[in-house]
């Protein structure tokens, strides 16, 4: 196996993700995504090191920028705005959590051949970790009830595309870059007001309640 | 040659019209014998009649217009007309145009459309639904007539003219299709025989139910035009059964031909009202199983005719 | 010229950004003259750049700028073109439509004053996505999109509106995730194929070596493609979002969205298509996925439209029916299949964009949206009647009308690639579609009015006059349309099918 | 060029809604001088090319789209002359102007569809002539015509767009969209007969064939009369046109000629049938179209069949049965539908139960009406006898020629034809005799009928001069029509010898004969009045006789017990739904009514429409509004594409 910094840091992330969906205190649940996140600029810093790649640095100031500072100082004001400390239940009831983690991997699995193929770093298990936590995020935002919870899972996936597009494509122009993290920050931002506008009408941040459109 | 053919035409006419009455009375004489009553003195009291009831005056329901006190004189020209056109005197020339098939088929209808409006018109609710009970018996009789001439029509080689089929029917290739000819002159008889309106089939005009239908409303000289007519009628139905199924002793002078025809219409007479004093009065819907037994007739022969040219 | 070009281009972008930085910021005080007054001029503006620039690029040339990261060929002309007229007219319906708005009380001055704004960040990100070269800049500039309509759709402070936002966001940002990974495994591939980390970004070089590509990787991407930008598209699966996110929406946003916005991501399946389109065996593979899902929208929808009682989650339904159309038509392909995409772009993005404010105008008469409780509109206000029967008749594709061309282009295509069960499938569809449409149609205009008449006057002028040009743009299109159109979807054509 | 001078008057009214007297005025005179414009020249063929970007579109003019044109203006000079008039039954001005409009626009579609020589055009005007009619039918609106329009509009579409597909495989196999060079195309007859049964469904649905016709009787008696006269004298008509067009590309084969004859006998028979049973005078005519349309596909299923057998004489006799009986049934059925229109524009009721006797009232239109229904039911001098007698020839001379099942179907074609001849007598006494005449059963009609303008007058008997002249004048009418007919099949017949009309068999007939004969019969009996007229005949009016009891007009015989007893023999056709209610006691009042139910309707037409509605309310479990559920489609689909890529 390649050198275990990076190997080990990925282990981390993957861990971090689970226990981000699944735990229920909102509070806790954001603190460990900023854990995540710092996870995720320690890997970053440990490539650009590793393989002597400059961008790697600005990318990894940048992330630590917005999405360790700035995405969680955002939840918290939401949660301290709404006073709602607790998830739901989640859609799944109990068994999700076994769901969504044998999907991921098994897609993380699938898809990693080809990711392997024509990325330019040839890290087979960071880009395995890369997609899995994608696909904790995606799944997360279709099992979750909670909003707030829901932008968590946004996040997540943001970070995992971040990761793949980093280990794929370093090299990318430096403007594809910021567009991709601008976007993750305004939708975070535009999602946190219609969070609170839907708190101001439901009364609470269950999702599920929103199903009077039918047919 | 034309304005011969015009003369024989009126004579043809005025003859057959002069005779209907004598027929008539034939017709009422049988019957009363049938029925071993006195009956009519001797067989000219329907002339009598006709000549009475022209003097007599007449009664007309306000509420008919114009179809009503016109439908007498229509009815009559229709049925003249018809006979007219049959080929008895004058065969082949120009008025042989106006003698076809169909024609006559579709002068019936005109009679029966004249027959139904003044029977509505006259108000008068026995006539309407003799009007109706008309057209009834019209839908059951109308196919077996067509299916069965239509049968002669493919055998004379598809000539719808009266003259031509008069002409092959006379010649001798007709034994070669015998049966089939047959089978459709019965089927033909039969039918011929309900629309005259005889007996079991005389519905229209029967003197229990419906006060004789249009009759009931009719008085003086309009009662007998209509009644020479429904008597024209009989006469015109049969002797298209006769032009077509009964040419044989052909012969050249049309006095002659004329002559015979006359004769083979009271031997007709003479066997239906053998068979009118006989039975009695069908229900409507009764006539349906005698209609669809003569089509069966008419289709058999239709079946022969396909095998037999096919064979 | 190439000169004027560049500014031109670059005037087109800044324009709506700065309007709307300048409306959010100027219109402070609370009067609605000066809010309405800024909205015209940026509205007006902007589609005078559009059109400026687009009337430079009719016969097929092409212009890049910024290093290459903006390209404005032909394709994106059209769809400029689009957004700039069908925009317009937008926008000035919207003007009298938030003052209605204002006046009923639904809504407050600052959330017209975030309408407006919005609507310009709106165009923009909309402007962006079609011009851009760059393949994951165009993500970017779609999702921007999405962004910045969540406010357009949730406008009205009800529990219905936050919802349809709300799937509106969630379901839009989990598509375009999957489109994101379809862009990034593109790049790479490509970047492996050029070998420069620059070009390797942009349409044109893509395009100009699509050849070497690896088919099978290929498959794969255009899987995440369809999937990730058929979300946003509304195409049949996916499309659940739409009926919620156009139905709740003020009547200018839901038309800007499914005139416009549905069309734009449609831009966005139709590059990767050229791509694609030109690596050797992967015709068969793209025709099986588009017919696929191109039948797919046109039945379901149609099957949705004759249970719906609301009009405008009607015609919400109409659109997916309609991006079902011109999928399969890109399906069936050939000259005549791509000329009927863009032809069929054009009309239906005139005809949704009339029949959505029409919309509008009736739930001002009627002061709902249930057609049940609709009837009578000969009477009360013949114009929106007329309006009303000119943008049904169209979008069931009557003749005299512009859909009804291009659905003769689609079918002749059908037909010249002997798909005839697709095309049985296709004209069962629209007949259901026609059913539905012409029944609800009658159901409103004649009869007696069911339910209670909030105010039974002609909506003012000014409201209709915007309806009325996009009604006789629609008449002419479909029967006589200008040169300068047609050479403008040919050249297009020719860029797609590379020749 | 017509169509030029046509489209220029009539769109000159187009944009300025001025009253009834514009408004119909201008399509009168353009109609006048379509008619003579035609007429003129039934046999040359002009083009007319109007260059549009996107199509050049091309309007050839030849014989056959002349003779049609020819047909749509002799009814539409009758009817807008009709309809100057009739317009005030629509009081609000701009209603009429409005209703002028789209009359002009229905006629212009319906010139141009006729001449229209390009696949798209002929499609965007066949779809307009339907839109504008849609407009017109809910001039007269009431909650019945929502449903009728709905039907007829749908209906309508789905027929046009089977011609829309048949028209573009048949263009992609010529290569080129305009009609003349379809002629040659090597089709496959497989193909072949897949684009004749589109052409025959999809131009059958318009016309009201057999078992697409359900539209026919509800859409044209929701319609104002002179446009339901028009629509059902004339637009059916352009259907009959389309199939001969269509037809005439086709390599035909056998079968197709006999598939149209059993679907018109077929509709012959079923029309009439249903016709006995209405209560709604234009309820009733429209069945009647039903039934004539049968039989002009008779005409035509002969024609076809004999060009299929290559056999020419049997074609030409075929075609001039179909094509004179379009004429003869454009004047009569256009007649018919203007005087039932001017019964309902004085009494407003169309329903025959409640009128009688109004012969005394309106003369006029009862004596027009008395013509028309003469025509319909064929009755001889008139010239609904001619051509039915020319489809009697060319059955039989069709039954000679055919093998063993051929000869039985055109034997059994012409009995049908014969039935339904009788059918229609015993309707038309009915239809005739009820409104008109007899006693009047409402008294309040009666005071307030009397007959109806001038120009609605004028217009019916524009018509019936029309049914004369076709009648007496049939042999220069059906030489006229060879003419066309060389068009079609390529060798025509002398059909015209003198006064008499001859047909391929050879047998002959002549309509002005039989007219002298009838009119010097006429005289004996008016010679036998004379002879015995000595008597003080004083005709003396009284009530009509019913046996003692004092007559009130209750006791007359109305409209559905005329056909009752049919109805019973009958049933398993009808089933009508008898309401039967018995009111208290023995001397309460019965009520009873029966409706016949089209059955056509249950059995086509209500599956199709549970099917649609149950696959909808299926698929709308999709739409159940959980944001969950609609994400997790969005996984779906795209596992779905994987395998497909996998595998695919």
């Amino acid at each position: 196996m390649e050198l275990g910094l990076i190997v080990g840091l990925s282990f981390f992330l993957a861990v971090m993700s689970f226990a981000v969906i699944e735990v229920r205190n909102l509070n806790r649940a954001t603190h460990i995504y900023t854990l995540q996140t710092l996870t995720l600029v320690l890997i970053f810093l440990a490539i650009a090191w590793e393989h002597s790649i400059g961008t790697l640095y600005i990318w990894a100031g940048t992330a630590f920028l917005t999405k360790v500072l700035l995405v969680p100082f955002l939840i918290l004001m939401i949660i301290k705005k709404t006073g709602i400390k607790h998830e739901e239940a989640p859609f799944g009831g109990l068994f999700h959590p076994f769901i969504s983690l044998g999907v991921s991997i098994a897609v993380a699995i699938m898809l990693e051949p080809i990711f392997i193929r024509f990325s330019l770093l040839k890290l087979q298990i960071p880009i395995l970790v890369s997609i899995f936590v994608f696909m904790m995020g995606i799944l997360g935002l279709v099992f979750r009830k909670s909003a707030v919870k829901q932008i968590l899972a946004y996040c997540l996936f943001e970070n995992g595309a971040h990761l793949t597009l980093a280990l794929t494509a370093y090299n990318a122009p430096e403007t594809v870059e910021m567009g991709i993290l601008t976007d993750a920050i305004f939708s975070v931002i535009i999602m946190g007001a219609l969070a609170m506008r839907f708190f101001h009408h439901f009364g609470s941040l269950d999702t599920s309640q929103a199903n009077e459109l039918k047919g | 040659m034309k304005s011969l053919d015009i003369l024989y035409l009126i004579i043809q006419v005025v003859a057959i019209i002069l005779v209907s009455p004598l027929l008539d009375g034939i017709k009422r004489i049988m019957i009363a014998k049938f029925q071993s009553r006195r009956g009519p003195v001797d067989i000219f009291q329907t002339y009598r009649d006709i000549i009475k009831l022209f003097k007599r005056s007449e009664t007309l329901p306000e509420c008919g217009t114009w179809v009503f006190r016109t439908a007498p004189y229509l009815m009559f020209a229709v049925m003249a007309t018809v006979i007219a056109v049959l080929p008895i005197m004058h065969s082949g020339s120009a008025l042989s145009a106006a003698s076809d098939l169909f024609l006559i088929v579709y002068l019936f209808a005109l009679m029966r459309f004249i027959f139904g409006v003044a029977s509505v018109d006259s108000g008068n609710p026995f006539a309407g639904i003799a009007g109706s009970r008309e057209q009834m018996i019209a839908l059951f009789v109308e196919p077996t007539i067509v299916l069965s001439a239509v049968v002669v029509v493919f055998l004379a080689g598809g000539v719808t003219n009266l003259v031509e089929i008069k002409n092959f029917i006379g010649s001798p290739e007709i034994l070669k299709v015998l049966p089939v000819f047959i089978f459709s002159g019965v089927a033909f008889l039969f039918a011929t025989y309900v629309e005259t309106g005889k007996k079991p089939f005389d519905m229209a005009e029967a003197e229990q139910e419906v006060q004789e239908g249009l009759l009931a409303e009719y008085a003086g000289k309009r009662l007998a035009l209509a009644h020479g007519s429904l008597i024209l009628k009989q006469i015109a139905i049969v002797g298209l059964f006769i032009t077509i199924y009964l040419p044989w002793p052909v012969v050249g002078n049309p006095f002659v031909s004329l002559l015979l025809f006359l004769i083979k219409l009271v031997v007709f007479y003479y066997f239906a009202s053998f068979v009118e004093g006989v039975s009695t009065r069908l229900r409507i819907g009764d006539t349906r199983l005698a209609a669809s037994g003569a089509f069966a007739l008419a289709f058999i022969s239709l079946i022969l005719f396909i095998i037999g040219r096919v064979g | 010229m190439y000169g004027n070009i560049n500014s031109a281009i670059n005037l087109l972008l800044l324009i709506p950004l700065a309007a709307s930085i300048a409306i959010w910021a100027g219109a402070r005080w609370n009067n609605r003259a000066l809010l309405f007054a800024m909205h015209l001029v940026a509205a007006v503006a902007t589609s005078l750049a559009g059109l400026n620039c687009v009337a430079s690029v009719l016969h097929g040339e092409k212009y890049m700028i910024l290093n290459d990261f903006l390209l404005f060929d032909s394709i994106s002309g059209i769809f400029v073109l689009v957004i700039s007229v069908v925009g317009l007219l937008i926008n000035l319906y919207s003007v009298k439509y938030i003052s209605w708005g204002l006046e009923n009380g639904e809504i407050g001055f600052n959330d017209a004053r975030l309408f407006f704004s919005l609507s310009h960040v709106f165009i923009f990100t909309m402007i962006l996505s079609v011009v851009s070269n760059n393949m994951i800049l165009m993500w970017v500039a779609v999702e921007a999109t999405t962004l910045s309509s969540v406010f357009l759709v949730s406008l009205y402070r009800n529990r219905r509106a936050i919802e349809g936002g709300w799937k509106y966001v969630i379901i839009c940002s989990i598509g375009l995730a999957f489109a994101l990974y379809g862009s990034v495994l593109m790049y790479s591939s490509a970047y492996h194929v050029i070998g420069d980390a620059h070009s390797a970004m942009l349409w044109t070089s893509l395009m100009d070596n699509a050849a070497n590509f690896d088919p099978e990787l290929m498959k794969v991407i255009f899987i995440f493609i369809i999937i990730g930008f058929g979300t946003k598209a509304g195409l049949a699966p996916m499309h659940t979002w739409l009926p919620d996110a156009h139905a709740e929406g003020p009547a200018p946003a839901s038309a800007f969205l499914s005139a416009v916005l549905l069309k734009c991501a449609m831009a966005a399946i139709l590059r990767y298509y050229t791509v694609m389109n030109r690596i050797p065996d992967m015709g068969a593979f793209l025709h099986q996925v588009m017919i696929i899902v191109g039948l797919a929208s046109v039945v379901i929808a149609a099957l949705f439209i004759i249970r719906q009682n609301d009009i405008k989650r009607m015609f919400a339904y109409s659109s997916t029916e309609n991006i079902g159309i011109i999928a399969s038509a890109l399906a069936f392909g050939g000259k005549a299949g791509i000329f009927a995409v863009f032809f069929h772009v054009i009309n239906h993005s005139l005809t949704k964009a009339l029949a959505f404010c029409t919309s509008g105008n009736l739930q001002e008469i009627y002061g709902t949206r249930d057609a049940g409780k609709m009837g009578g509109l000969v009477r009360i206000a013949p114009v929106t009647a007329l309006l009303l029967g000119v943008s049904i008749f169209s979008l069931s594709g009557m003749p005299p009308f512009a859909i009804f061309t291009s659905e003769f282009y689609t079918i002749t295509a059908g037909i010249q690639s002997h798909q005839y069960i697709a095309i049985a499938i296709f004209l069962l569809g629209l007949a259901v579609v026609f059913y539905g449409l012409v029944s609800k149609f009658i159901q409103v205009t004649f009869g007696k009015p069911a339910g209670e008449v909030r105010h039974a006057s002609e909506v003012s002028a000014i409201a209709n006059l915007p309806l009325v040009v996009l009604a006789v743009i629609v008449c002419v299109i479909g029967i006589m349309p200008p040169e300068g159109l047609l050479s403008l979807i040919n050249s297009a054509v020719a860029i797609v099918l590379n020749q | 060029m017509f169509i030029a001078g046509a489209v220029a008057s009539l769109l000159l009214y187009k944009f300025q809604k001025a009253a009834s007297y514009i408004g119909f005025g201008i399509p009168a005179a353009a109609s006048l001088y379509g008619i003579w414009y035609f007429f003129m020249n039934l046999t040359g063929t002009e083009e007319l090319i109007v260059q549009f970007p996107v199509m050049a579109a091309k309007f050839t003019l030849d014989p056959l789209g002349a003779f049609f044109s020819f047909v749509i203006c002799l009814v539409g000079f009758a009817a807008s002359l009709y309809g100057i008039h009739y317009a005030e039954e629509y009081r609000e001005s701009a209603r009429i102007g409005a209703m002028g409009f789209f009359f002009n626009l229905f006629m212009v579609f319906m010139l141009m569809v006729v001449s229209a020589s390009h696949v798209f055009w002929f499609m965007v005007f066949w779809e307009l002539m339907t839109l504008v009619s849609f407009f017109l039918i809910h001039f007269n609106d009431s909650e019945k015509t929502a449903k009728a329009t709905i039907l007829y509009m749908v209906i309508a579409h789905v027929g046009g767009a089977a011609i829309l597909a048949g028209m573009l495989i048949m263009s992609s196999a010529a290569g080129s969209l305009y009609f003349q060079d379809f002629q040659g195309t090597a089709v496959s007859p497989v193909v072949a007969t897949v684009l004749f049964l589109l052409f025959f469904f999809g131009f059958g649905s318009k016309a009201g064939v057999f078992p697409i016709h359900v539209w026919l009787p509800e859409a044209h008696p929701a319609a104002p009369s002179h446009v339901s006269a028009l629509m059902s004298a004339v637009m059916i008509k352009t259907a009959i046109y389309g199939i001969i067009r269509t037809c005439m590309w086709l390599p035909l084969n056998e079968w197709w000629g006999i598939m149209i004859i059993v679907f018109g006998a077929l509709s012959a028979l079923l029309g009439v049938l249903y016709a006995l049973t209405q209560h709604d005078t234009k309820a009733l005519l429209a069945y009647h179209s039903v039934e004539n349309i049968g039989i002009i596909l008779l005409g035509c299923g002969v024609g076809f069949y004999g060009m299929a057998t290559g056999n020419a004489i049997l074609a030409a006799a075929g075609f001039i049965g179909g094509l004179y009986h379009v004429i003869n049934h454009a004047t009569f059925k256009g007649l018919l539908f203007l005087g039932a229109g001017s019964v309902i524009f004085r009494t407003h009721q169309q329903d025959m139960e409640v009128l009688g006797g109004l012969g005394k009232k309106m003369p006029y239109t009862a004596f027009a009406f008395l013509i028309g229904a003469m025509a319909i039911s064929a009755l001889p001098p008139l010239n609904g006898f001619v051509s039915e007698w020319f489809t009697y020839q060319s059955l039989i001379q069709a039954a000679i020629g055919a093998g063993f099942s051929g000869t039985l179907i055109f034997t059994m074609a012409i009995v049908a034809l014969a039935l339904t001849g009788v059918l229609a007598v015993m309707c038309f006494v009915k239809v005739y005799s009820v409104i008109f005449t007899g006693t009047p059963r409402d008294e309040n009609i009666w005071d307030k009928a009397k007959e109806s303008p001038v120009l609605m007058v004028a217009g019916m008997f524009v018509l019936v001069t029309a049914c004369i002249a076709l009648g007496l004048g049939a042999p220069y009418a059906a030489s006229k029509i060879v003419g066309v007919i060389t068009y079609i099949t390529g060798s025509g017949l002398d059909v015209a010898a003198g006064i008499t009309v001859k047909s391929g068999t050879g047998s002959i007939v002549s309509p002005f004969l039989i007219s002298v004969i009838f009119v010097s019969m006429l005289f004996v009996p008016v010679i036998f009045t004379m002879i015995f007229k000595d008597s003080t005949s004083t005709t003396r009016m009284t009530k009509p006789w019913a046996c003692g009891a004092k007559y009130t007009s209750r006791m007359q015989i109305t409209a559905s017990p005329f056909t009752g007893f049919l109805r019973q023999t009958m049933n398993w056709l009808y089933r009508s739904d008898v309401h039967f209610k018995e009111t208290n006691g023995y001397f309460g009042k019965i009520e009873y009514s029966s409706h016949a139910r089209d059955i056509w309707w249950d059995i086509i037409y209500t599956p199709i429409i549970k099917g649609f509605s149950g696959l909808a309310r299926m698929l709308n479990v999709i739409q159940n509004g959980r944001m969950q559920i609609y994400a997790s489609y969005v996984l779906i689909m795209l596992a779905l594409f994987i395998i497909l890529a996998i595998f695919g």
